[in-house]
């Protein structure tokens, strides 16, 4: 069970715990000040899953971290961030990286550190991060996830996210595969499939999908996976591991099929069932580990347990 | 012909941009001078979107946004409701002895002052029920925008209906429009709705006319415009 | 216990006019590499290119003793740029490095760095750039940094560039300045040559980045607030007014304009005299002060007084000490190492209005060679004639 | 010389966009100092014209941003306090935070709080014609000054933690609690000295509607203050 704020008694326990940990000093509202905070930062401090364990069926019962955005009706896209957002595992010790794309105007609403640079630079930012993060806190676990799209991870920032993996940095990166540019207008990127016509590819699109999960596994990649958003158990469980395995392995990588519904004309209320659909067809659900990365799973899976 | 600066303010899908096409290619044809800017951000949902439309007997020389407009079209209350204005309030830089044609049912409620400053400048407001009157002609919300442009062109008197038959004609029939970003998807589906294009331009036609008839009867027609339309008297 | 926890921390006031100095005949590379040693540095992130390589590849070996916290070698100067931007975001000291072409290529990420108000140092060591390809020293690169946002200083020798490079450590970090400082050298004049340097003891070290008191909060989850979204949200839309993108670029060049008052206590003013009474004055910066100097040597020989203005800061520009200096001159010439006479125009903008000199247009070189005095004590000549 | 005449940081409104006082000549003060109108006097004649213009404008308002919302660190209860002991001297005013600087969707609620990338809602909406910053990044406090001095006659006040504001009508830098208690004391004395307040009728704080909304609806939070420190 998730704990829940209630009672004073809670509120107390709550603050006594989250007393040890300098993140969560920054939840703690100045004294005589909660009055005049606006209602979304009261819930945040009250009900916000900060500094404690959210499992999938908490979903409704906590203030989450992102609520409103500004991104189309049934957007897939949305539905995924949303579940990343609440299944990381320490979200008042993680930074999010983006890029330009529909998805930071999602991500930047939520209450975790947002970073965006410029164009193509995500996975050369987070090596920055991680390593700032390591040189004052080499005692604390500080997450950094890059979250971008097709476009922004295999093109303009494919350099980065390679060399991130060459150099093993710490951290995670999901890509939010729409399979087309989507924030410009539904342009061809390196993940369109091989075929489709979208805009600059006035004759089809002339090459295969970009093979990222095989170039993750060239590059040593120690978690691996390709989902798609239609089972949000799964979601979370995925996400969890990838942030968890980049803090003591090594990079990860999540890659989940995200439509564009309106590039695809996929109507609001099908888009699901497409997920679905594709999931079944060519997606799938695969998840590729390093032997590190499952020893460490079952370290910390035994320690939690004990 | 007078000189318009027209900002024409509305949320992403509502078609604002396809309205001033239409309305700057009608003026042209019509034998006047007229230009278009338009402007949107990258939000998706409900974004605002404003486009920006110049009229003039002559050659037109100025760019950009229209700061200071003698007439503002406003395509959704939350234009109002919730500041989607590029510029705040939504009447901000109103030249004195302008109108504003805002697309709701019913009187928005406007604050005392924004009332009062509405008042000061002398400006004329008038409520089209756009969105019904598309619905009820055109059979789809879709042809709001082209229900607002019936009701503008009636106000200021230009272009001539004939003209904007001939623009909306052209802008959906014609193949050198370039569609950005999702106007070019909802342009598919709109075409769908619709067993031909050309029933497709005359249901527009229909929420054009009946807007302007709506707007005549109701006496904003630039030549009968009344004192009981001023804003401080409402 | 690492090399830098045994050096001891002094205030930059101490290190820079205090402590006892040695002199040293060393490279421009030697000299930069030094100033690092002592600047408390925690990460270094660098990409070859010649003439940069020698200074970072020495922050390297100063990793590996121990000095540096982190170091290493990025994919190219896109990546080095924004890894280092996202190293400065949390709080860390920052060091990168580039020349000529490596910095044509990562102006996108340097461009932004001031916007995000990232405080780090960038060393250039100016080299052509492309194309025709030369690895040899012209300094036309400045031309593009000059409208960046960043601090820039143009050091004239060995000695400027390790004085300038501690120095801006502090000037970036300063709250009402926070923005990356860039120190400029010309390349291999500078970098590869030897010269007499005055340093203080390597077992002194700056304090190092205080990092809650900038302009901006840090992404390291320990200060408020919770919700970080600190760079410009660059959409112009309802809730993002047009004015905001307007006044954050205001912003920018007004924490410039703030650096002025630690520019003249940590490096005596944007600009340095020499004959502040002559009527025919020579306006330059990099080497080219050098090559004025010895010119001035010589025209001193042949009876003529010049005077020398040397630009250390080109962003901010010395614009009221400039149009001071320049009050009762008769004649203005601007020797500079590049085609298109960047300095050049900086010093007409300047001076319009307040002068009523004649400003020469040279003499330059560029393409990779050095300004022989002879060509600077011709112009100087042709310009007392002209004015007579 | 040309514009050799000082630049003056005047309230607004003036238009687009008023240029950045320091490329016009504006410098920060030492500690010690203040900045008034542009110049710099005294920190004890800064500290009385801020004061005056608290007491005699309408509408005073206290923009608390996240360095003094947040308690954490040590001092923050403390100059919180402070900001707290201010606000009580000050008939009429209000308190609304700056928690945050991100672009807020769908709309920004004017009674709830103001954020940078479009300040002139919240003053124009509560028609707040003097207010005070404390406890915001100066990055943030400087382009929020410029654009209400662009769009509002409002008198802009900064206690500053770091170096001062030259774009806010008066600015104190390196303020701490002593600095905002000086602040609370030379309100005491311009009382003492028969200033009348302009709201001299409604002492204490004033909840904005959006503010008394929220508190009634939320049981909880009548222990106000119990989560911090």
């Amino acid at each position: 069970m998730p704990k829940r704020v209630g009672s004073s008694h809670d509120k107390e326990k709550v603050h006594k715990e989250r007393r040890f940990d300098m993140a969560l000093r920054t939840l703690n509202v100045a004294p005589g000040f909660m009055r005049f905070m606006p209602k979304e930062y009261q819930d945040l401090v009250e009900k916000g899953p900060f500094g404690r364990q959210i499992k999938v069926t908490d979903l409704g019962t906590f203030k989450e971290v992102l609520e409103e955005h500004p991104m189309c009706e049934g957007c897939a896209m949305a539905f995924f961030i949303r579940l990343s957002l609440a299944a990381l595992p320490n979200p008042e010790h993680t930074v999010m990286v983006g890029t330009a794309g529909c998805g930071r105007l999602a991500i930047s609403q939520a209450a975790i550190p947002f970073v965006y640079g410029n164009y193509c630079d995500t996975n050369g930012v987070a090596t920055g991060l991680k390593r700032g993060l390591q040189i004052r806190f080499p005692d604390q676990h500080k997450d950094v996830v890059v979250m971008a799209g097709d476009g922004g991870l295999s093109d303009i920032g494919f350099s980065q996210v390679m060399h991130s993996w060459f150099r093993k940095e710490k951290f995670t990166t999901i890509m939010l595969d729409n399979e087309v540019y989507g924030n410009t207008g539904g342009q061809e990127s390196g993940m369109t499939r091989k075929g489709e016509v979208v805009k600059m590819a006035p004759l089809g699109k002339q090459f295969e999908k970009i093979d990222m999960l095989g170039l993750a596994q060239t590059s040593g990649v120690a978690y691996i996976a390709r989902l798609t958003p239609t089972n949000p158990s799964r979601v979370f469980s995925t996400i969890r591991k990838a942030v968890l395995i980049a803090r003591e392995v090594g990079p990860t990588y999540v890659q989940a099929y995200t439509s564009c519904n309106i590039e695809y004309s996929i109507a609001p209320e099908k888009v699901l069932d497409d997920a679905r659909q594709v999931e079944k067809e060519r997606y799938g659900f695969v998840e590729i580990m390093s032997d590190e990365a499952k020893a460490y799973l079952e370290r910390i899976d035994a320690e939690s347990k004990a | 012909m007078s000189r318009y600066n027209i900002r024409m303010a509305g949320v992403g899908g509502q078609g604002v941009v396809t309205a001033s096409h239409v309305l700057s290619n009608g003026v042209i044809l019509s034998g006047g001078e007229s230009t278009i800017v338009p402007f949107f951000g990258s939000e998706k949902r409900m974004a605002p979107v404003e486009s920006y439309v110049r009229i003039a007997e002559g050659q037109l020389y100025e760019i950009g946004e229209i700061l200071y407009p003698n007439f503002i079209a406003i395509f959704h209350s939350q234009v109002i409701t919730h500041g989607k204005s590029y510029t705040m309030p939504f009447y901000s830089g109103l030249k004195d002895d302008s109108a504003i044609l805002i697309n709701a049912q019913h009187p928005l409620p406007l604050s005392d002052d924004e009332k009062r400053e509405l008042c000061e400048k002398r400006a004329r407001v008038y409520y089209l029920p756009a969105m019904q009157i598309a619905l009820k002609h055109a059979g789809t919300e879709v042809a709001t925008n082209m229900a607002m442009l019936g009701a503008l062109c009636a106000i200021i008197g230009v272009p001539d209906l004939a003209s904007l038959e001939k623009a909306v004609g052209e802008r959906f029939l014609g193949k050198g429009f370039v569609a950005s970003g999702g106007t070019a998807s909802l342009d598919k589906a709109m075409e769908k709705q619709f067993t031909h294009k050309f029933e497709l331009v005359q249901k527009n036609m229909e929420a054009i006319h009946a807007a302007y008839d709506f707007a005549v009867q109701h006496g904003w027609a630039q030549a009968h415009s009344k004192e009981s339309d001023l804003a401080c008297i409402k | 216990m690492e090399k830098h926890e045994k050096q001891r921390v002094v205030t930059p006031e101490y290190m820079f006019f205090e402590a006892p100095r040695t002199r040293h005949f060393i490279t421009g590379s030697e000299a930069a590499s030094e100033a690092v040693r002592r600047a408390n540095l925690d990460i270094a992130i660098a990409y070859p290119i010649t003439p940069q390589s020698e200074t970072m590849q020495r922050v390297g070996d100063l990793f590996g003793e121990g000095f540096l916290k982190d170091y290493y070698r990025a994919e190219d100067e896109i990546g080095a740029f924004s890894a280092i931007s996202g190293a400065s975001r949390t709080g860390v000291r920052c060091l990168t490095a580039s020349s000529g072409p490596g910095l044509m290529r990562g102006l996108e990420v340097i461009a932004s760095w001031p916007g995000h108000r990232l405080p780090l140092v960038f060393l250039i060591m100016c080299r052509v750039i492309n194309a025709p390809l030369s690895i040899q020293p012209d300094n036309l690169e400045l031309a593009y940094m000059l409208n960046t946002g960043s601090v820039l200083f143009h050091a004239e020798n060995q000695q400027d560039f390790f004085d300038y490079t501690l120095a801006a450590f502090i000037i970036s970090e300063k709250c009402e300045v926070t923005l990356p400082v860039s120190v400029a050298v010309d390349g291999f004049f500078v970098t590869h040559a030897r010269g007499w340097v005055e340093m203080p003891s390597a077992e002194l070290k700056l304090p190092g980045r205080d990092c809650y008191n900038e302009a901006v909060p840090m992404i390291d989850n320990e200060n408020p607030p919770i919700r970080i979204a600190r760079d410009a949200p660059i959409q112009k839309s309802n809730f993002i007014s047009y004015q905001m993108h307007a006044a954050w670029q205001q912003e920018i060049h007004a924490a410039q304009e703030r650096s002025r008052r630690w520019i003249t206590r940590y490096m005596g003013g944007l600009l340095e005299i020499t004959n502040p009474d002559a009527e025919t004055i020579i306006i330059a910066s990099g080497s080219a002060v050098s090559q004025s100097r010895e010119a001035i040597r010589q025209a001193q020989d042949m009876g003529h007084k010049i005077g020398l203005i040397k630009i250390k800061s080109l962003r901010p520009f010395p614009v009221q000490e400039l149009r001071q200096a320049c009050q009762h001159a008769k004649r203005i010439i601007v020797p500079e190492f590049n085609c298109t006479g960047w300095l050049n125009r900086e010093v007409r903008a300047t001076l319009y209005g307040h002068t009523e000199a004649e400003i020469a247009d040279g003499p330059r070189v560029y393409g990779g060679i050095t300004m022989p005095t002879e060509m600077i004590l011709e112009w100087l000549l042709d310009a007392e004639k002209g004015g007579q | 010389m040309i514009n050799s005449k000082p630049y003056r940081v005047v309230p607004g409104p003036e238009g687009l966009l008023p240029p950045a006082a320091a490329t016009c000549g504006v410098v920060l003060p030492e500690k010690g100092e203040g900045l008034v109108l542009g110049s710099l006097q005294s920190e004890q004649d800064t500290l009385l014209v801020m004061a005056r213009e608290l007491l005699t404008r309408k509408n005073p308002t206290i923009f608390p941003g996240p360095l003094v919302l947040w308690a954490w660190k040590e001092g923050v209860a403390e100059k919180a306090a402070s900001v707290l002991e201010l606000a009580d001297e000050i008939p009429g005013v209000r308190i609304i935070p700056m928690p945050d600087y991100r672009p807020i969707y769908p709309k920004i609620d004017p009674e709830a709080v103001i954020n940078p990338c479009h300040p002139n809602l919240t003053i124009w909406h509560n028609k707040i014609e003097v207010c005070v910053f404390v406890g915001v990044h100066c990055h943030f406090a400087n382009i929020t000054l410029k654009m209400i001095r662009a769009g509002t006659n409002c008198y802009t006040i900064t206690l500053c933690h770091e170096a001062g504001h030259e774009d806010s009508m008066a600015s104190l830098p390196f303020c701490g609690s002593d600095q905002v208690r000086a602040l609370t004391e030379a309100i005491r004395q311009l009382k003492r000295e028969g200033l009348r307040p302009r709201y001299a009728d409604t002492p204490g704080i004033q909840l904005t509607p959006t503010q008394q909304t929220v508190l009634s609806g939320l049981a909880w939070q009548h222990g106000d203050g119990a989560l911090a420190e």
